[in-house]
Parts: structure tokens; C-alpha cells; sequence
């Protein structure tokens, strides 16, 4: 199941970084104008869309209570994040250790991500109470597997002829790793860490609902429930945001890390 | 001793290569005899490799003496590479083979890590600088970092690298990066190199640039070389001695001497005796490598 | 300071209709009691039963008394200890102008019902009326009252404190037939205080300081219902606050409705329940009777004194 | 999946796989023996109730029992998931090919996708139940949406990635843009794309369970939802055991059809 | 006439040709001599093409005769491949260039579909067989693609891939990947064929034997082809005449006609007047590949 397709490059032309800011900005300013005044135009009831200006409105009417969900949310998110991506990387340098164990875990870990993980929120409950820890574990849950098929993909592509040099050297295996094979897989493994980030997101939100107090997952049921259409779309709204922050965190810490690019 | 004689031109073997022999012939005879009473650096005595159905090589024997430079070439497939990695500790010949190290027998798995192996292909690391590619052999050796990356410093003019230290490999061109592979190479200080096919991947005329400036890089630091290659003009313009393989099972088929004059310039290529060797090793090759081309 | 710790898993997020107990906490009435109680909001999918039964927490607000029979046949170790509303919270609602007048007319109509245990109501109550529930086109119910609003179903149901205000912001409550089960027999109390049989044997204190504790803070919230509200809506700011107050008062009208007025609050009605019962037993939903005097156990509720418990 | 053996062209590859080598298959179900094997002695070592995690033995006994139930409301989610893969591979196909046929579109379409796109999908669900009421549609739209994106992002990486020179030779023999399109960008794409496909196999079918949880007429995650709340565990356990199988059995599939169509790589 | 003489070997160029002269020098005066009065099948002149900031081509005029093999050398980045992409319609000149195709003044659009251009790798279409992969061209013209198919499987023999019609492009070597690549060009019948490095991506013996069958192959179908290569023992096996091209910004720096017999046998190479034109020619390129490499 390997973890998707390379990268999408919205070609952002070249310029001062000024200007480079400046123009999704005013793209984003443009585009909320237009939903604005189309909305108010042809009069769409809330339940279709609500103006931009209304979700504005109801953000702004608990300010705090949406940014103290953003932020929990998000801890959850990233906890369960760095422990799907530290895992998955284990899992992978293990397996592509270990044919034995790959062959014989890899298919449970494919059968694992079939499950859906809604389906058992008491058992997550039960074993994680209602903590920060038990969004974690489903954003993990969520996270990990793709990490560890693209590190497994990332090792296959290490050159053989790299290896041998190295060994020529008198590398260790922990040299080989640390040196070559973890290097190499990188640009993979940022690959499956984009997406782990758009997952673990999922992963958080829908922990929230095994009966959370907090976060954008529970704004969401709430609105929902209430048929609060302005509190509905300022979750989803606030979930966007956040969803791309992750991916462009992600996108930033691969761009300073993996400077050099895959090249192949 | 010679072991150590590579490092600044060492006077034992420096005056019989430096001085260039007033004919070519008798310059190529004078280095043969020179170094012929030295002890070996390597012997393969009969050596044999299979894998599974594909016999690779089979009773091929070599010697090396000490501070030559021996270039082998042979049809694709003839077992080239199987060979380095067996004098590159990476693969274990067949029982039945000998192999003897300065010296002493021993295997295979035993030179890993005592012989400066360098690849086809440049395989510098992406992430990893002109200098700290370099280095990497002289960091899994575990050495100070911080002495290595000086003393790499102190190379980079002589491997036309100055001012390109803190360049990343994707911003080089193919010559450098073969360069700074050398450099790496060059760096690893064993007695012994083995360069596969290092400018295979190059074109024609950064190739010969590359050549002529190996071969002063060589006359300076005089280590012994094994190279492969696939081209006839940089076997005789590199070599004391060309090798010419079997097609598969690969065996030594031919042992010539090139008896060119040193230092070599680069209209050697042009001069008759180097058409006469040119023509010795091509009817020498051109049955082999008929008999691999059926196949490709 | 020696405070016991406890949690007290809700049916749903935070709202007014879980008033009472955050007002307990708010007020520190389940400290005076040595409960150092923290309330766990629920959530689709998460079922209180078996989250107290697996101790996961201590006390539960669940679905009602017909999910605490099904947990007793089902061998969860749980127990009522309380009632909350004392009638079924829910109703049917029909627009004036459309075609359903009567209980009769909802033959060969759509009514959406939500099968989370409500569908058993209607069953009943047609049953009870003589109509073969199997004539009715029975939906499963959504989260959103809009298709009734806008006409795609006949006949939907609304909890009194929810889905009715729903209703009502838009279409003026003069134009909906409300449909109350009582009016035709049926009575379903749900919004049912749970622990585990072990809990209760082991520290039937704990129990008792908590229903003491929780009565207290519904008697408070009652009383003052403003304030209640706002204590609400610092657990859930982005609620509305009007509609917060039209459930506090509905959820009044439902936890004071039947016997409490003389027996005081989460009164447990035996003979309500036993109907109820009855009615899943003959309905095939229960597979078998359960044992109803050791599934809902009025024992630490009667250790509070009746006038403690009237608001 | 990663494992994929390199198969001979043109052959579904599976069953000739597992007889040319078997132990990856044995490995496999090793490992999920393995799997139950620790999940029964748990289930009975520490008589977890039923509640929590009923062993494996039961869930099976249970299955067997309620077999034909589980085939239907299995159907019904595979139905779901179906029509709603199928719609969501035409349409990100369909703008895929649009982006990049008509790169002015690009500038729009992709930020816009990519803003969509990072709402988790779930988040949707309020509205798309809202609009397309409780029955198969709104599954089928949520799934739609699911598939869409992976499909789009990956065919336009896949449609993107074609070599300039080959597109210059193909041009130097007289070819029209259709012509480099249909012969060069679509062969190009199609490893992208049906790896794509191939991933959404699973998320489709998550997302119809997840959906129908939220209200629906039927299908597997209907019935996890009325059996959780009837307290049915065991029922639950075997629908989620269900559709881990569909899942399953819809990637081989999709996997396979993969090896057959993208026999070149 | 001159137009389908490609088709099988037609009389008008067959003779002159396929004679070999009795004397190199001579056969090489004739070959020349007779093409002369002809009218160039393709002419360029004083073309210069620029992108963005860089000068890639300034000022170079060409002139190709029908039946000729002229081979380009020059060092790497010198425009090499510009020049051909205006010469496949590919690219457009800068204003003041004039290009001329059998005679008529075009611009280098109206050349898409009606020159037969081969780029440096093969570029086979992985998910097309040898057949398919070779018709590729023709279906693209709307031919009938059994019609095709059929044609195709007739030539097979001819390019030393029978029995391979149906292997995939990653079954084959690189070497019979090459001649499946140069199959597609020479199905795609066209007067004059662009060839740029085809063999640049093989190793030196594959290449050897390549540039053997390449000459059998065009003495048969005797095409007008230009033919870019790093390599100037290649340009030399090969070529009637060889143009170096200058360093960046690329002009013709020197135009030298080839007078080695033809059939030219492998041993040419070794012949005195194929090592006197290699001087000429090395030195020629000697001062031009040092200033570029210099920035390599
Ligand atoms: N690890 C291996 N397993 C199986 N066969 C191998 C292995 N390594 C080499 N061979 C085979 O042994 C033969 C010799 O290979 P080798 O790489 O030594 O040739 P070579 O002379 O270096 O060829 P080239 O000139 O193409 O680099 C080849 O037929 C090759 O396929
Ligand atoms: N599309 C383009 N845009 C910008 N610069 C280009 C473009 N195409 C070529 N160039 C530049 O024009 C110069 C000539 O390039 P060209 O590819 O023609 O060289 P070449 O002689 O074929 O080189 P090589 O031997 O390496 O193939 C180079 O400096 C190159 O960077
Ligand atoms: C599927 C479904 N079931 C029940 C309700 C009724 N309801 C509305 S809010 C709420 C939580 C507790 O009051 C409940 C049970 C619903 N809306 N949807
Ligand atoms: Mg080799
Ligand atoms: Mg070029």
C-alpha cells in the first residue's frame, strides 16, 4: 500500500519573499469577498453556506474557546504525529531488517488500517481514559502506517553499490544506517509524513467524539447536533486552517531538512 | 615503507616513474623490472565465483605489484566488477581460490575496510557537502571530524575543488563530482585502489580531461591502482599494464605491458606506438566481446 | 482533604440538559460530599453502559431505562440508581397543513424516529392504538430536523428540549401537531443515573454523597436558571444561549413530571418502568424479563431525606 | 501493496505468486495467527467481558451464525462504497485531465483542492448527511469526495511527471496535443493513478462505515452503531471483522487489476 | 528522386558510396565532390537562439547535402542540442536566422512530422513492446497499425531483434533498447534523421559494436543523417564530414570532410590517416572543450 505520489508543486513564481506572502493573501482576501457578496446574492440559506462574515462572526463571538480547541486539537494531532512517525520509521528499519518479520507483520499492519477506529472508542476510552493520550493514540493509529511502507520503499531505493562502498569503508551497520539508509529513505518518508499529517488530524477529531471536552471535533458534534450552521462551517473552517498549518509545517521541516531533494 | 610510499611522492618509487624514459619502449620495460622483485600487494591464484547458475569468473589469477597502475578491461558482464568486490573484501571467492594480501593470505572479509574502493558511479551522497563527502571514509573510520574536514581542505586545490567545499553534489558537474569521488577515494589511505569504470558514466571529453589529470594526481601521490574501464585509449593512456578479460567465466586473457613513456601528454594517443598497442588489445578484445555482444 | 475521585459519564456533550451536575461541581457540592467528581462529556457511538461497567467510569447518565434493561439482559453489571425525566423526553411532530392530524393518519406515512431507542416508543404507541407499526414507514431518523422543515418526511421526532426549539425557530409552534406518548399509554423514562453493582456494593457512600450532591445542584440549578446556564455555557461557550435556557426549562418540566413532586428528584417509578418493560418483553426488543428490583435500586436514593430532594 | 512481486506481464499475479514462493503467504498467516492467537488467551486469560473484547472464537461462532445478515448489510456498504469510488476516480480523473489539458485552470483548481482537501473528511459529514439525507447518497457523496482527492492528487502528479524530451519526440513526429496526451501523459499517469486507486480502496470503504455510523438505512456501519447501542458486542466486533475482509478483498482486487494494467513497472 | 533514395539504397547515391575509393583520401574527395552540386536537403544559416540570458547558439550556418552522415562534435552545453531541436521543428530560431528545407524557406514549425529525430536516450515507451514501441511514429501519422505492425516485423532481423517483438522495453539491453529507439526513427521515413548522442548512454564496447552496425544499416537504407556525439573516434568511424562546434554561445568552428573509405572496417581506426584527421580534429577541440571545461 504504498503511501501516494510525489510531491504537487503549486508553481509559486519567484520573487522578493514579500511578494511571495503578499499573494496568497490577497487571494484568499479576494476569495472571501467573492463567496461573500455570491452568497448574499443568491440569498443561500445558512444550511447550504453561510457568509464568510457570518462564520467571522461566530468565531469571533468565543474567540478563546475556538483557539483553546484549535490548540488542543492540534497537541493531539502532533503528539499522535511524532509517535506515528517515530514508529512508522522504527517499524520500517525493522522490517526492512527483518524479511521474516515483515512478512509476517506488514499484512496485520494493511489489515489494521481496514479498521475503523470509530468503531471502538470505548476500548479507547477504557484503556486511555479521556486524555490528551487517547486522541493521540488515534492519530497514530491513523499515522503510522504509511510511514512505515514509504521508509520500507525508501530503504529499497538505497543503491547497492552505496552499500558496498560503504562497507568497503569498514562501515558498521549503524553506520549504514544512520549514514545511508535513513538519509536516503528521507525525501520517501517526508512523503508518507505529509500525509500522516493530513491523517492524524482525522485521527484527532474523530477521538473527539469518544467524549472529549474540548477541541474541534467537539465543536463540530456540538454544532451539528444543534444544527448550528455558523458554528458547523466555523469548525470546518478552523479544521482547514489547521490542516494546511500541519502540512505546511511538515512541507517547512522537509524543506530545511531534506534541502538536498530526491534525486533521481 | 612502500606501504606508505603513496603520501607525498615517496622516494623509493618516485624517480622510475617521474623520470620519463628517453623511449617509450624502454620506459615501459624499466617500470616493469623495477617493481618486478617487489613483493606482491595482491595475488588472486585461480579464483572462481559463482552465483547460483551464473558462473562469473573462473581460474582467474593477478598480481599486483606495489605502486603500479594496472587497467583492466573485458565485455560487459565478464565479471569486472565480481572481481573488485573480491579484492574489495565484499564478496568471498569459491573454495579452490587464494588470495594473498601484502603478503599474507587471507579472506576476502578481511579487507573490507583496507582497500580504497571506488565505484562506477560517483555515489556522493546528496545530503552531504564537497567536503563532508570527502571525509565520509575517513568519519566511519571514526577519526575527528574536525581534522578531516581540515585536511580535506588542504586537498581541494589539488582536485581543482577550491571554493567548492561547501557545494552540495547537485550543484557540480559530472567532473567534479567524479573528482570529488577521487578525492574521497584518495583520502581513505590504503595501499591499494580500485577504481571501477570511474569515469564510465562521463562524456567523451570530460573523460579524457578527467584521465590526464588522474594520471598527474597519480604521479604525485603514487599509490597502486587497479582500474577498470571499458575504453581501449584510457586502458593504454592510464596503465603500466592493460589486462584484457575473458567474455564470461571471466579469466585474464591478455597481459600487456604499455610501453609509453611517463608522464603522458595527451598527444600520446596520436603517437604510433600507442596504435600499435591500440591495435594489439582491440583483435585481443574483439573476439571476446564478440562473443558477449550475441548475447546484449 | 481526603477526596474521593469519581467521573460521571454524560449521554452527550455538554448542555443544559445536564444542567444540574455541572452546577454540583461548580458549586463544590460533590466536594462537601469528599467527591472530587469530573464529568466526562459522551458522544455518538460511545455507550455509557459499558464504559461504567468497565469501570471506566464511575457514574453514567444513559440512554434510559430501556438501554439499562437491555445492559442487565445483556450480564453488564450496572445499575440505575436514579431516574432523570420521569416521562418520555421525546415527541412526534406533524405540520398542521400537512397530512398527518392523528395517530391514525400515520398510516402509509414517512415517520423518521431516531433507532436509538425511540423507534421502540412508536412501536408501542401504535401498537397500543391498534395500527400494525409494520403499515408505517418507519426511517431512521437524522441529526438534522431540516428535511421535516422542509417537508421530505411527514412525521419526525423532536426531544422536547432540542430538536422541538429546532422546530420551532422555524415554524411557529401554532402550525405543529405535537405528539405526546403518554397521551396514548406509553411512558419511557430515560436519562438514567448508573453505576456499577460493584461501586455500589463496595462504597454505597460514594453513592449516596454523589446523588446527594447531584440533587443538590439540580435544586440549585432550578432555582436559578440563569446562572445555570451560564455555568453550562463556560463548559460549551459556542452553545446558544437562548436555546440553552428554552432546555433548562424543558429539562425541569421533564425530571419534575409524575411522582417526583411527592417523592422528590430521580425518583425511581417502579411501576412506570415495569410497563415499559413490558412493553419491550411483549415487543421481542428484551429476549427476556430482567429483574427490575435488582436492575434499578432504590436504596441510596431513599437514604436522602424526601425533602432534601425538592427543588 | 509494497511486496509486490515482480509478476510476469500480464497475469494476475497472485495465485502463481503464492505457488512460485508460499512463504510470505505462511509468514502472513503466521503472524495473524499469531495475532489471535494472543488476542484469545487474552480475551479468556484475564476474562476481559464481552463488553470490552470478546474473544476471537466468538466472534466467529457468531458469524457463522449470522452470516446472511452480515452478507446483506455488507452488500449495502460495498454498494456505497462502489458507486462512490467509482464517481470519485471519474471525477478527480476528469479534473485532473482538465488541469493539466488547460494549465490556466491549474492556478484555481489546485489551491482550492488543496483547501478542500485539508478538512479531514469526516468534518464533512454533517453537511453532506444534511444535504443528501441519511441514505445511500450521502455515503456514496462522502466516499465520492474520499476517493476524489487521492485520485486527483496522484493522477496530477502521475500526468505531471511525463519527460520533456519524450514529449519533444513525440512532437517531432508530427504529434497534436491529444495525440502526446492520450499516448504519452495517460500510459505516463496510470501507475500514479491506479496506485492511487489502489489506496483508496480502504478509505472508501472507512468512510461509508464511518458515515452510515452517523445515521443511514443499513450497511455495516449501521449496524455497528444500532448494535452498540442494543449492546450487542460481539455483533460489532463481526461487523468490523466484515468489513476489514471487504476492505481487504476490494485492494486485492484493485491490486490486482493494478498488476495487470501497470505491467510495465 | 534524391527524396526516396533512403528507400533501398536507389541508384543515384548507392554507387558513389558503396565504392570504396581505392585510396582513403580520394573516396573522400569523390563522396564529397558528387554531393556538392546537389541542393541541400536542409540549410541553416547565421541562426542564433537565445533563452532568457543565455546565448545558446549564435550565428552558425550549416549546410547538409541529401545521403550525407555528417557528424557534430562539440563540448558539452555548446548548443548542440538547440541546433537540432530548431532542425525537428521543435524550437524557433531568434529573428535573422533563415532556414531552408529542400529548398524552400520555412519556419522551423512547418519541420514537426517531416524530419525523423532521435533524442539521446532512447525513450522507449515502457508500456509498449519492441513492435509497438518501433511504429510508434507511424501511428501517430494515423497509418494502420497492422499495416505498421507487419513492416515493422519485416525489418526486425535487420536491426538484430528477431524473436524479441513482443519483450518489453525493461527486458531488453541497453544496446537493443538503442537499436529498437533507431528502428522507430528509421520507420518514420523521413529524408533527413537527426540522431543526438544515440549512443551517448552506452558503455564503449556496446558502442563500438553499435556504430559497426550502424554504418551496415545506413548503407543499406542510406538516409541524410546528422549524428551529435561527444566522441571523436565516433564522429570519425562514422562521418563524411565532422563540424566542431565552438564553445557557448555554438557557431561551426571548423567543418573537416572525412577521407576514410567506406566500407569502413573496424581496424580503420587504427589506420595512420584515422589517426592524422583524430589530431586535426582533437586539436581543434583541445582550445574550445578547455574553456568550457574550465567552468565544468
Ligand atoms: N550478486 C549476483 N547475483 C547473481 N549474479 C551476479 C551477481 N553479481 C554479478 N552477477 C553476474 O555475474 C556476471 C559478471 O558480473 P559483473 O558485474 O562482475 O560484470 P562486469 O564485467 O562488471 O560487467 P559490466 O562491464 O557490465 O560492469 C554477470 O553475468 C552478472 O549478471
Ligand atoms: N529551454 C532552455 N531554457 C534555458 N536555457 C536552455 C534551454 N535549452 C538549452 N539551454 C541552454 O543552452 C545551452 C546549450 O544547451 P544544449 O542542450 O543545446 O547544449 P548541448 O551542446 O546539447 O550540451 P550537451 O552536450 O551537454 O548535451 C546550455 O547552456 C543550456 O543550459
Ligand atoms: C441519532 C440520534 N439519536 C437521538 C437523538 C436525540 N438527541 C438529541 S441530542 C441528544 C443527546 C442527549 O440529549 C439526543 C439523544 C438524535 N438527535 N440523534
Ligand atoms: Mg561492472
Ligand atoms: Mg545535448
Amino acid at each position: 500500500m504504498s503511501a501516494a505520489s510525489g510531491t504537487l508543486s503549486v508553481r509559486a513564481g519567484a520573487g522578493e519573499p514579500l511578494l511571495r506572502l503578499a499573494r496568497p493573501v490577497v487571494g484568499v482576501a479576494i476569495f472571501l469577498i467573492a463567496a461573500e457578496a455570491l452568497v448574499s446574492v443568491l440569498d443561500l440559506p445558512v444550511t447550504t453556506v453561510p457568509r464568510p462574515s457570518v462564520i467571522a462572526a461566530e468565531i469571533a463571538r468565543a474567540p478563546s474557546t475556538y483557539a483553546g480547541a484549535v490548540w488542543r486539537t492540534f497537541l493531539e494531532s502532533f503528539l499522535g504525529f511524532v509517535a506515528g512517525g517515530i514508529f512508522g520509521v522504527a517499524t520500517g528499519v525493522v522490517f526492512s531488517r527483518s524479511r521474516t518479520l515483515r512478512e509476517m507483520f506488514l499484512p496485520l499492519f494493511v489489515i489494521s488500517q481496514t479498521i475503523p477506529v470509530i468503531a471502538f472508542g470505548s476500548i479507547i476510552v477504557l484503556w486511555f481514559g479521556n486524555t490528551l493520550l487517547a486522541k493521540g493514540v488515534i492519530a497514530f493509529y491513523l499515522s503510522f502506517f504509511p510511514v512505515t511502507v514509504n521508509t520500507l520503499i525508501g530503504f529499497r531505493a538505497v543503491d547497492p553499490q552505496q552499500v558496498a562502498l560503504m562497507r568497503s569503508f569498514g562501515a558498521s551497520e549503524g553506520q549504514l544506517l544512520r549514514r545511508l539508509f535513513l538519509p536516503t529513505a528521507l525525501p520517501q518518508i517526508f512523503v508518507a509524513l505529509r500525509l500522516g499529517a493530513a491523517l492524524s488530524l482525522v485521527g484527532a477529531i474523530v477521538g473527539e467524539w469518544f467524549g472529549d471536552v474540548t477541541g474541534l471535533g467537539v465543536l463540530l458534534l456540538q454544532a451539528m447536533y444543534n444544527e448550528n450552521y455558523a458554528a458547523l462551517w466555523a469548525a470546518i473552517v478552523l479544521s482547514a486552517v489547521l490542516g494546511l498549518a500541519l502540512y505546511g509545517l511538515v512541507a517547512l521541516a522537509e524543506r530545511r531538512i531534506v534541502f538536498w531533494g530526491s534525486e533521481q | 615503507m612502500i606501504a606508505t610510499a603513496w603520501r607525498s611522492g615517496a622516494p623509493v618509487a618516485e624517480p622510475v616513474r617521474a623520470t620519463a624514459a628517453p623511449s617509450a619502449a624502454a620506459g615501459g620495460a624499466a617500470a616493469a623490472a623495477t617493481t618486478g622483485d617487489e613483493q606482491p600487494i595482491i595475488e588472486l591464484t585461480s579464483a572462481s565465483k559463482t552465483f547460483g547458475e551464473t558462473v562469473a569468473i573462473d581460474g582467474l589469477s593477478l598480481t599486483i605489484r606495489p605502486g603500479e597502475l594496472v587497467t583492466v578491461v573485458g565485455p560487459s558482464g565478464c565479471g569486472k566488477s565480481t572481481l573488485f568486490n573480491i579484492l574489495a573484501g565484499l564478496e568471498e571467492p569459491d573454495a579452490g581460490s587464494a588470495l594473498r594480501f601484502e603478503g599474507r593470505s587471507c579472506h576476502a572479509a578481511e579487507l573490507l575496510g583496507r582497500v580504497a574502493f571506488m565505484p562506477q558511479r560517483d555515489l556522493l551522497l546528496p545530503w552531504r557537502n564537497v567536503i563532508d563527502n570527502a571525509i565520509l571514509a575517513l568519519e566511519i573510520e571514526g577519526q575527528n571530524k574536525k581534522k578531516a574536514r581540515a585536511e580535506a581542505l588542504k586537498m581541494l586545490p589539488e582536485f581543482g575543488l577550491s571554493g567548492f567545499e561547501t557545494k552540495y553534489p547537485n550543484q557540480l558537474s559530472g567532473g567534479m563530482r567524479q573528482r570529488v569521488a577521487l578525492m574521497r577515494t584518495f583520502m581513505f589511505k590504503r595501499d591499494l585502489m580500485l577504481l571501477d569504470e570511474p569515469f564510465g558514466a562521463l562524456d567523451a571529453l570530460t573523460r579524457t580531461m578527467m584521465q590526464r589529470w588522474l594520471l598527474d594526481i597519480w604521479q604525485k601521490h603514487r599509490r597502486t591502482v587497479l582500474f577498470i574501464t571499458h575504453d581501449v585509449d584510457e586502458a593504454l593512456f592510464l596503465g603500466d599494464r592493460v589486462l584484457v578479460m575473458t567474455a564470461r567465466p571471466g579469466r585474464v586473457k591478455l597481459e600487456q605491458p604499455v610501453t609509453l613513456e611517463r608522464p603522458r601528454l595527451p598527444d600520446v594517443v596520436t603517437s604510433a606506438e600507442f596504435v600499435r598497442l591500440k591495435k594489439v588489445l582491440l583483435d585481443a578484445i574483439e573476439e571476446e566481446s564478440m562473443k558477449s555482444f550475441q548475447a546484449a | 482533604q481526603d477526596l474521593t475521585s469519581a467521573t460521571l459519564r454524560l449521554k452527550w456533550l455538554a448542555q443544559a440538559q445536564f444542567a444540574g451536575f455541572y452546577v454540583a461541581v461548580a458549586k463544590g457540592y460533590y466536594k462537601e460530599e469528599g467527591i472530587d467528581l469530573t464529568i466526562n462529556p459522551g458522544g455518538p457511538n460511545l455507550l455509557t453502559e459499558s464504559l461504567v461497567a468497565s469501570g471506566a467510569d464511575t457514574f453514567g447518565l444513559s440512554g434510559g431505562t430501556d438501554s439499562v434493561m437491555a445492559a442487565r439482559s445483556k450480564g453488564l453489571p450496572i445499575v440505575s440508581i436514579g431516574v432523570a425525566h420521569q416521562i418520555t423526553p421525546s415527541v412526534f411532530v406533524a405540520k398542521k397543513d400537512g397530512p398527518v392530524k392523528t395517530i391514525e393518519d400515520f398510516k402509509g406515512k414517512t415517520v423518521t424516529t431516531w433507532f436509538s431507542g425511540m423507534q421502540y416508543v412508536l412501536q408501542a404507541v401504535l401498537t397500543a392504538e391498534g395500527i400494525d407499526p409494520a403499515d408505517v414507514n418507519m426511517q431512521p431518523q437524522q441529526v438534522s430536523m431540516t428535511p421535516f422543515i422542509e417537508g421530505q418526511s411527514d412525521v419526525a421526532t423532536a426531544t422536547r428540549y432540542n430538536e422541538l426549539y429546532t422546530v420551532y425557530q422555524a415554524i411557529p409552534p401554532e402550525e405543529i401537531t405535537t405528539f405526546v406518548t403518554e397521551d396514548y399509554g406509553v411512558s419511557f423514562p430515560r436519562d438514567t443515573l448508573i453505576v456499577n453493582e460493584e461501586t455500589l456494593a463496595d462504597d454505597p457512600e460514594l453513592v449516596e454523597g454523589f446523588l446527594r450532591a447531584s440533587i443538590k445542584g439540580w435544586i440549585y440549578a432550578f432555582q436559578n436558571p440563569e446562572e445555570a446556564v451560564d455555568i453550562v455555557m463556560e463548559a460549551a461557550p459556542t452553545l446558544n444561549r437562548d436555546h440553552q435556557v428554552y432546555q433548562l426549562a424543558e429539562i425541569k418540566k421533564l425530571m419534575l413530571a409524575g411522582a417526583v413532586p411527592e417523592n422528590g428528584l430521580f425518583y425511581i417509578d417502579y411501576d412506570k418502568i415495569q410497563s415499559a418493560h413490558d412493553l419491550l418483553v411483549e415487543g421481542g426488543m428484551l429476549p427476556a424479563p430482567v429483574d427490575l428490583k435488582a436492575a434499578f435500586v432504590s436504596g441510596p436514593l431513599a437514604a436522602i431525606p424526601t425533602e432534601d430532594k425538592l427543588p | 501493496m509494497t511486496e509486490r512481486a515482480r509478476a510476469p506481464a500480464r497475469r494476475l499475479a497472485l495465485p502463481s505468486a503464492i505457488l512460485a514462493d508460499p512463504m510470505p503467504a505462511v509468514r502472513a498467516l503466521l503472524g495473524a495467527a499469531l495475532i489471535l492467537a494472543a488476542w484469545e488467551g487474552a480475551a479468556r486469560g484475564f476474562e476481559l467481558p464481552r463488553y470490552i473484547l470478546p474473544p476471537p472464537t466468538d466472534v466467529a461462532t457468531y458469524i457463522l451464525r449470522n452470516y446472511a445478515r452480515l452478507v446483506s448489510s455488507g452488500t449495502y456498504t460495498l454498494i456505497e462504497s462502489l458507486v462512490g469510488f467509482g464517481i470519485g476516480a471519474l471525477i478527480g480523473i476528469a479534473c485532473a485531465v482538465t488541469v493539466t489539458m488547460a494549465p490556466a485552470t491549474r492556478g484555481i483548481v489546485l489551491p482550492t483542492v488543496m483547501a478542500i482537501n485539508s478538512v479531514p473528511v469526516i468534518a464533512w459529514s454533517p453537511l453532506v448527511l444534511l444535504w443528501f439525507g441519511i441514505g445511500m447518497a450521502s455515503k456514496i457523496v462522502m466516499v465520492a469526495v474520499a476517493v476524489s482527492f487521492t485520485v486527483f492528487l496522484s493522477t496530477v502528479a502521475g500526468l505531471d511527471r511525463v519527460d520533456p524530451r519524450q514529449v519533444a519526440l513525440m512532437r517531432s513526429f508530427g504529434a497534436s496535443t491529444f495525440g502526446v496526451f492520450w499516448r504519452l501523459r495517460v500510459p505516463t499517469a496510470l501507475p500514479l493513478t491506479m496506485a492511487g486507486l489502489r489506496i483508496s480502496t480502504v478509505r472508501a470503504i472507512i468512510v461509508a462505515v464511518v458515515t452510515e455510523m452517523l445515521g443511514a438505512h443499513g450497511g455495516l456501519g449501521w449496524t455497528i452503531y444500532q448494535s452498540t447501542l442494543t449492546m450487542d458486542f460481539i455483533s460489532v466486533w463481526a461487523a468490523i471483522f466484515a468489513a476489514s475482509v471487504i476492505s481487504l478483498a476490494f485492494f486485492g482486487i484493485v491490486s490486482a487489476i493494478e498488476r495487470k494494467v501497470v505491467f510495465w513497472t
